[in-house]
């Protein structure tokens, strides 16, 4: 059992984490016919369910997911489990069904009812439902109550309310105007613009999958990935420090981690050319500045030539640039990531004079 | 397909039943929720010991009602009140057809008077009116003014008739109502009387109906939802109005709500009862409206910690006194530690450190026993030299100076105990700096014992020149020696094998081997004057004679410890000397700098580079005066808010204990490296603090110190106050902790220890209650510039502490201070040396036969020592003329067990005129004498 | 489609399998009335929660029982109206007809009719409520206007310091006789 | 005996108090049904019939109604808190305390503060259900839109209350976020480009004027923030939430109900 644990605290880092959960995401998309079949998912929630138990048994880890104001996120991570399955299998049912030239679940239940008594009844039911699960959580779990505000004193760690520890966990990899101002305003943006660069007619008013791959995809990436999971790692595994701890880790707050992170410009102007920065902010960061530029406005065209020579075909100009700058901009994150635990990177452009850095 | 749509009812696309079984399932689950709701909101802790309290109190007030109802039985008070009330009673009925008709009488009177009585009060109104009618007529020169005017007078004369009449009929009636009262007025006495024998009675029942077992008590009164019309069980709060809670963006009024379950924390009556329906133990200092902490003004956790808006066992913040209070809370209560609540209860043991929260600025706060020996052990031990704490530093260093230490001691004994002082003396307060937890290993050790050489080295090399004159020990005993240093006081400081223990810690160093550690020059120089060679020494002059000297040198010198003499000392590794001067040097300078510059320096030179270094690396210097360290800054954390201070900032390491602060001070007394346990640190970057070797006991006070350092926002009146006076006594105080006064003394009926070596007090030193009063402030003086005889029957003798004058006043203020003297100059009038007056006195003087136990010197050498009082011919000099007069009329009084007889005043019982005149008489007549 | 057209009742009612009918009256009726029962209880103890919510269990007001004083601080024959917006009460100091006894007794500031603060006028010698003109005696007998009782008094005893002790829990109303209570006042 | 019975509720249903109440008798034919629907005020936000698939709760998972519902135990719950609840730095803390130890039914706040967090999830899962059904393409554009609106406002919304018990967890939670807005580009003192924002010799953005300024009432959180919070929490933001609903709502019966393959 110790052992056990001792490999997992060993594996648990972000790096594996995150690239470990972005390839079963690849392999969903990819088979998600197979993945769907209960006799995949029952043995997953099987696994999971007694993975569950044997974490439950650590005290550490108990301690933390038993802390009220921690309940809700373990709601939170079945419900969504629950349903992206749910809403997956039917809709890989629905495909089946329109290769096979049957018609739709929803097809076949077109007709007109009554909304009394046929409607109103369930959500009765449904709302008393709700209200029951709401009473007895709140019998079970005392609302959190810590020691009076000190604003000389910062507990550590400081955590945002859980549902926006995604963003605090971008916080490590962005500076705060991208991480905190930018990109949660581009979620926003991107969400409301999704119906207008979806040209896809398909599947609108029925569950679908294979006809939206790559829509559901993109979605399904930036809720469960870049979202859900980032709840759960800032949650669950950032401690004091916003060190990182494996699940069954004490929070020690005198933990050490190695971080030495150094800047593009100083990578290339120190490290590789050894002459040292030079005094012109624009020529120091021009590297950097080049770099953000053509991912940004380079990278859109020659999508456009190559892999969305299809989708571009399909979508305007205009909409194609926003598609774009939106899913580069989703996937920068995972970029920086993936640079910061290759090279330790800290800023591709780094002016701090100016509060600008990327 | 277009069958199935045919019999398709768009009403009922769902089995209406079975959405019915589950609407009855939810709405059931939705009952069973609500339900618990009201259950979880209403079941609380503090319910069931206020329950409790009441069986408790019914069980009680049961056994008084039959105590007390048993007792009346067998009342003569109560049985003639009885038999009064019946006698009345008999009498009453003899006049019964009297009474009837008075009372119908009175009856009709009361109709007539009611009658006049609103004719009266119609007329007065309707005249008041009128008044007011005039006045404004007469104001607007209105021409009904006539009108009203006649009208007026016209009602006012109706008013006087309806005056006289209702004067007259009230008349009749408190007459009949005399008469009345008369017939009954004896019933009624009696009933008074026996209402008053059974008032006790009375008021139990009234109790016991009001708490009683009944249906509304039981169950309507605090039933759920119910239980806001008249319920018995009430959060209880007590509201201190100008002590807060800082809640940082605001300060709030201290609630308390801590007696809601310590129902009976302020009744006395319970005190054998289970926590928490327990009386507070000590309602003389606490709680109480006569003690000087009332709970209305204090509130609980001014004093304990706490959250005191909380009800529930756990947030309250309770703090288990052990391990094993905290297994059996942890069943009992769930109790966990209180993490959310920055002033977290005291465990039992601690709670005195918030006493320093007010009595800050105090030297023995009164009736805090614990804090005191805490103040006491600090003080012994420097803690506070290393530690700044604003406001304790200490006057005189508590280590010896080493400035001449060369003289003194060798240098192996030197070596040996900077190693391990306690292997020498293990009462010392110096502490051991070596060999601790984190220092055991190999490497350590060579490290350890080249520190040592280069500290010897250092202090030899810095050491001033001094040669004690050489003394011959010819003639001496031993055997007078040690008699002499029990009889003449030295045990009031110091301790030695050959007496028993008396003070535990000391006050001075125990000496029982000293001979190992000294030389007979310099312990005969030392005796003679200790000054000499430590002029801020607190060993006082003992006025030694040169023979005396002798004798007690060759005892210490025989006190001899042939196990420290033995030990081995390890030598100094020269490659382990060129690597700590090396790492020294590197903190200061680049590494290539450091290589060079001891690559310079002679063995010489680099040892005594390491003893500066470990010097100044310990803090040594804080407790000891050392040549090349006057301005040195003491090492330790500052803890003058050490008990602020947010738990995250003191490192646990991986020591198991629990996270609180009290464990974490307590461990670090007890092993103060222990939290490099585990970790990988450098030689010199290893915690320094040195073990004290304090017992546990000791530890738990030193912890009670630190967790009373802390941040206090208690307003100045809630404090003690500091007037004129109390500033005098706590100078006083600070003296006498100083100079150990009471090692020998009892003052303020503390101390006096060395009172264990002697067979009756009275061969002790004498207890000093009251010398403020009866001395006179110029002889006080010159007695403590230079103590002269008193008390000719004591070997023990008054040591000349060679005070300054600012001491010498402060002491003196002191005392005076104690007893409430403000008076410097007195005047005592002129006696004169004849007439009636002096011959009463002389008369009196010679009867009582006062020249029997009070002699003067010369004492012829047969003189019964026994039974001998303090010279006369001492009091016109020595004693306050008013003094003498109290001190006459009752010495016991003054003096409680003093072997002076009252002559004068006896059981109590008023003085005659005649012991007056006597007292006044021989009063005077010692004066003149 | 028309609506209208869609809602007019079957033509053929008897067609239609209603699981309505089907099940047994029986069955239908208990789980329903099961069903609404337990719903309404659960309603009703809500209600009756929200009800109790609105009574506090802890009241921070001022103290109940206070000191005012020792008893030479009153004059004579004054109505005392200094612990008026402190405490809520006249002290008066005087003859009382009620115990035909002189000392002190405490009346409570609220006129019996609807709750104002009365006014002393010393002219007049009465309390008189501003709102509708009720009139009181020094003794706080109500002699004109709406009031329907006299004033209230409270608890009045020495405390063991010698002062006057006023204790606002314990009120003594005239028309119940409890004014000759013998601590509805204070013999000086 | 029943019969009498009968009779006084005859008497009763066809009173003109009773009638006036109640426009129909009891829902047990098609007509009244619809009636139901159509004169009451909370059911008319349905359409009297509906698509089978569209009320299936496989197909909505009723998260819509659910996100809808908790909204309204927000809002019970919250005003019956607000009687015990004074938002000053004196009060805020120790009113929660009362809460927690002895206000009658102070459990509210536990309803309260889980209801939250329950509608967060609801509404995060009301989405993820509305983007698999495809249920945002045309002719919904504008109502999903509008949906995203509400999300954003629905973490406001626990997030300004986050601060309300006025304790560690709760300002350390608003400092984390409130210091982002200092980084806003242009807005935040501290965000890019605000620098270059100046007429003359005054800055335009700087720490006494910026978004974070603007969020806290002050250059740090203080009983300011702790008001202008408790205003956004159960006015503000509710006002602009209700509005937008109101909205949502009806555009999902304008634009054709719940969503169904065409």
């Amino acid at each position: 059992m110790e052992a056990l644990r001792h490999t997992i605290n060993a594996f648990a880092t972000p790096t594996t984490i995150y690239l470990s959960s972005v390839a079963l995401f690849a392999i969903a998309m990819w088979k998600m016919e197979i993945v769907v079949k209960p006799l995949v998912m029952i043995p997953v929630v099987i696994v999971t369910v007694l993975g569950t138990i044997f974490a439950l048994t650590d005290d550490h880890f108990f301690k933390l997911v038993t802390l009220p104001d921690n309940i809700p996120i373990t709601i939170m991570l079945a419900t969504v489990g629950y349903f992206t399955w749910y809403a997956l299998k039917k809709g890989v049912e629905n495909d089946k069904r329109l290769s096979e030239n049957r018609p739709l679940i929803e097809q076949e239940q077109d007709r007109r009812v009554m909304t009394w008594p046929n409607l109103v009844y369930i959500e009765f039911i449904c709302l008393i439902a709700i209200t029951v699960f709401l009473i007895f959580w709140s019998i079970g779990f005392q609302a959190p109550l810590e020691e009076p505000a000190n604003p000389t004193v910062t507990p550590n760690p400081a955590k945002a309310p859980w549902y926006f520890l995604g963003l605090q966990e971008m916080l490590v990899y962005f500076d705060p105007w991208l991480a905190g101002v930018v990109f949660p305003g581009l979620i926003v943006v991107g969400l409301m613009a999704l119906p207008y660069i979806d040209p896809n007619p398909k599947g609108n008013g029925y569950y679908s999958f294979k006809d939206r791959r790559l829509v559901i995809g993109y979605y399904l990436f930036g809720f469960l990935i870049q979202w859900v999971l980032l709840i759960v790692l800032g949650t669950f595994m950032r401690g004091p420090g916003w060190s990182f701890f494996g699940p069954f880790q004490e929070w020690d707050p005198h933990k050490v981690e190695a971080l030495t992170n150094i800047n593009l410009s100083e990578l290339l102007w120190v490290k590789l050319l050894n002459i040292g920065l030079p005094k012109n902010i624009l020529l120091r960061e021009g590297v950097g500045i080049v770099v953000v530029l053509g991912y940004l406005v380079a990278l859109p065209p020659l999508l456009a030539k190559t892999i969305f020579k299809k989708l571009y075909q399909e979508l305007s100009f205009i909409r194609f640039q926003i598609m774009c700058f939106l899913f580069l901009a989703m996937l920068s994150l995972p970029i920086k990531m993936i640079l910061r635990w290759t090279i330790n990177l800290k800023y591709i452009v780094a002016i701090p004079e100016f509060f600008f850095n990327i | 397909m277009a069958e199935n749509k045919k019999q398709f009812d768009p009403d009922h696309l769902f089995n209406i039943l079975k959405l019915n079984k589950w609407f009855a399932i939810v709405s059931i689950l939705l009952l069973l929720g609500v339900v618990g709701l009201i259950k979880k909101d209403y079941d609380r802790d503090w319910k069931n010991w206020q329950r409790k309290f009441r069986s408790l109190e019914i069980k009680n007030t049961k056994d008084e009602i039959t105590k007390v109802s048993e007792d009346l039985k067998n009342s003569s008070e109560y049985q003639e009140a009885q038999a009064k009330l019946d006698s009345a009673g008999q009498e009453l009925k003899k006049n019964e057809i009297d009474l009837f008709k008075l009372k119908k009488e009175l009856a009709d009177h009361e109709n007539t008077r009611f009658k006049t009585d609103r004719v009266f009060r119609d007329l007065k109104s309707v005249t008041d009116s009128l008044r007011y009618e005039l006045d404004e007529a007469k104001h607007h020169n209105d021409r009904s003014v006539n009108r009203i005017a006649t009208r007026l007078k016209k009602k006012e004369a109706e008013l006087q008739v309806a005056r006289a009449k209702k004067e007259a009929a009230e008349a009749v009636y408190n007459k009949t109502q005399s008469q009345i009262n008369e017939l009954t007025a004896s019933t009624k006495a009696a009933q008074a009387e026996l209402n008053k024998a059974s008032s006790d009675l009375t008021r139990l029942k009234k109790k016991e109906r009001a708490i009683g077992r009944s249906f509304v008590n039981d169950v309507l009164r605090d039933a759920p939802l119910l239980d806001f019309i008249d319920p018995s069980l009430k959060v209880k709060e007590i509201i201190v109005d100008d002590l807060y809670d800082d809640y940082n963006f605001a300060k709030i009024k201290r609630i308390d709500s801590c007696t809601t379950c310590h129902v009976a924390i302020d009744k006395v009556g319970y005190e054998d009862q289970p926590n928490p329906l327990k009386t507070h133990p000590k309602l003389d200092v606490y709680l109480s409206s006569r003690s000087p902490h009332p709970i209305q003004e204090y509130g609980c956790t001014i004093c304990h910690g706490g959250m005191g808006g909380s009800l529930d066992f756990v947030h309250a913040g309770h703090a288990p006194k052990n391990e094993a209070q905290a297994k059996e809370w942890e069943k009992k209560y769930h109790w966990h530690p209180l993490k959310h609540w920055d002033d977290p209860m005291l465990p039992l043991q601690y709670t005195q450190a918030n006493c320093l929260g007010c009595h800050k600025k105090e030297i023995d706060v009164p009736k805090g026993d614990r804090i005191n020996q805490a103040i006491f052990l600090v003080e012994r031990s420097g803690c506070v030299q290393c530690h700044k704490v604003e406001g304790w530093h200490l006057k005189n260093k508590p280590g010896p100076t080493l400035r001449k230490i060369s003289s003194k001691v060798s240098e192996e004994w030197l070596s040996k105990w900077i190693r391990n002082p306690k292997s020498f003396r293990p009462t010392t307060a110096m502490p051991r700096f070596f060999d601790l937890t984190n220092t055991k290993d190999y490497e350590s050790k060579a490290r350890s014992s080249v520190q040592v050489a280069g500290i010897v080295s250092y202090l030899k090399s810095k050491a001033q020149p001094y040669e004690p004159p050489s003394v011959s020990l010819e003639g001496a005993s031993i055997e007078q020696g040690k008699q002499l240093f029990g009889d003449i006081g030295c045990l009031g400081c110091h301790s030695i094998d050959d007496y028993p223990k008396i003070m535990q810690p000391q006050f001075g160093p125990d000496l029982s081997d000293v001979g190992s550690k000294l030389s007979a020059n310099w312990i005969a120089a030392w005796l003679k004057n200790p000054k000499q060679y430590w002029p801020d020494s607190r060993m006082p002059n003992m006025r030694l004679s040169e023979s005396e000297i002798k004798h007690l040198t060759s005892y210490l010198l025989s006190k001899r410890n042939t196990a420290f003499e033995e030990q081995k000392l390890q030598k100094a590794d020269p490659r382990v000397i060129d690597k700590t001067t090396l790492e020294f040097l590197k903190a200061r300078m680049t590494l290539k700098e450091a290589q060079e510059k001891a690559a310079s320096m002679s063995k010489e030179e680099k040892l005594h580079f390491i003893g500066e270094r470990t010097i100044a690396h310990y803090g040594c210097y804080s407790c000891h005066d050392i040549d090349g360290f006057e301005n040195a800054k003491p090492i330790g954390v500052e803890l003058t808010l050490e008990a602020s201070k947010p738990l995250p900032r003191f490192d646990f390491g991986f020591v198991d204990i629990p996270k609180n602060l009290q464990s974490w001070i307590y461990q670090k007394l007890m092993e103060p490296r222990i939290f490099d346990t585990g970790k990988e640190k450098a030689y010199l970057d290893r915690l320094r603090m040195p073990q004290f070797d304090f017992t546990p006991e000791q530890a738990e006070l030193v912890t009670t110190f630190v967790l009373g350092l802390k941040k206090d926002d208690t307003p100045l009146h809630r404090k003690p106050s500091y007037d004129n006076n109390i500033d005098r006594i706590h100078a006083g105080r600070a003296l006498l902790h100083e100079n150990n006064c009471r090692g020998c003394h009892i003052v303020e009926d503390m101390g006096g220890r060395i009172l264990a070596n002697y067979e009756s007090a009275r061969q002790g030193p004498p207890n000093l209650k009251g010398v403020g009063q009866k001395l006179q402030p110029d002889w006080f003086y010159q007695f403590l510039k230079a103590p002269s005889v008193v008390r000719p029957w004591l070997n023990v003798r008054m040591p000349t502490f060679g005070f300054s004058d600012h001491d010498n006043n402060a002491l003196i203020n002191y005392f005076r201070a104690l007893d409430r003297q403000t008076q410097n100059y007195e005047t005592i009038p002129e006696l004169a040396r004849s007439g009636d007056h002096y011959m009463l006195g002389k008369k009196t003087f010679e009867t009582y036969q006062c020249q029997n136990c009070h002699k003067s010197p010369p004492y012829p050498p047969d003189t019964d020592m026994e039974n001998m009082a303090p010279p006369l011919t001492l009091v016109p000099k020595r004693l306050r003329y008013e003094w003498v007069d109290d001190w006459l009329r009752d010495p016991q009084k003054l003096m409680p067990g003093t072997g002076m007889p009252g002559f004068f005043y006896y059981d109590g019982k008023p003085m005659t005129p005649e012991s007056e005149d006597e007292v006044k008489a021989v009063r005077d007549y010692l004066y003149v004498r | 489609m028309d609506i209208k057209e869609e809602l007019k009742p079957p033509q053929d009612s008897v067609v239609v399998e209603d699981s309505y009918h089907m099940v047994t009256r029986r069955g239908f009726v208990s789980w329903l009335t099961v069903g609404w029962g337990a719903f309404a209880g659960a309603t009703a103890i809500m209600g009756a929660a929200f009800q109790r919510f609105l009574f506090p269990n802890v009241l921070r007001e001022p103290p109940q029982e206070f000191k005012i004083g020792f008893p030479n601080d009153f004059l004579e024959g004054v109505v005392d109206l200094r612990m008026q917006d402190k405490y809520g009460i006249w002290v008066v100091r005087g003859f009382d007809p009620a115990t035909s006894q002189t000392g002190i007794y405490v009346l409570s500031v609220i006129c019996t009719h609807l709750g104002c603060t009365p006014t002393w006028l010393e002219s007049e010698a009465k309390f008189k409520c501003p709102c509708h003109g009720s009139g009181f005696y020094k003794t706080g007998i109500n002699f004109e206007g709406p009031a329907p009782r006299p004033l209230e008094r409270f608890r009045v005893v020495l405390a063991e310091d010698g002062q006057v002790q006023v204790d606002k829990g314990k009120k003594f109303q005239y028309e119940k006789g409890e004014w000759t209570q013998p601590e509805a006042f204070l013999k000086v | 005996m029943n019969s009498k019975l009968k009779q006084i509720q005859k008497q009763i249903v066809e009173s003109q108090i009773w009638k006036s109440i109640f426009r129909h008798g009891m829902p047990d034919d098609t007509r009244t049904r619809a009636m139901v629907v159509l004169s009451n005020v909370f059911l008319h936000l349905h359409p009297v019939k509906s698509r089978e698939a569209g009320i299936r709760v496989g197909y909505t998972w009723c998260m819509g109604g659910i996100t809808f519902f908790l909204f309204l135990v927000e809002a019970v719950t919250g005003i019956l808190l607000m009687f015990y609840y004074r938002p000053t730095a004196e009060y805020a803390y120790s009113d929660i305390i009362a809460l927690r130890e002895h206000v009658p039914l102070g459990i509210m706040r536990e309803l309260h503060r889980w209801g939250a967090h329950a509608m967060v999830i609801a509404v995060w899962l009301h989405m993820f259900r509305v983007f698999m059904t495809g249920s945002y393409k045309p002719p919904r554009e504008f109502n999903w839109g509008i949906g995203v609106v509400l999300l954003v406002l629905t973490l406001l919304l626990s997030f300004t209350g986050y601060l309300l018990p006025w304790d560690q967890l709760a300002i350390w939670a608003i400092a984390v976020g409130s210091n982002m807005a200092r980084a806003t580009p242009f807005l935040g003192h501290e965000g890019p480009g605000a620098s270059l924002l100046k007429i003359g010799d005054m800055n335009l953005v700087h720490a006494g004027d910026d978004a974070r300024f603007g969020l806290l009432a002050g250059r740090m959180i203080s009983e300011a923030t702790l008001l202008r919070f408790y205003v956004l929490h159960c006015i503000f933001i509710p006002f602009v939430a209700s509005i937008l609903m109101a909205i949502h709502f009806w555009r999902v019966r304008k634009d054709g109900g719940i969503s169904g393959p065409m």
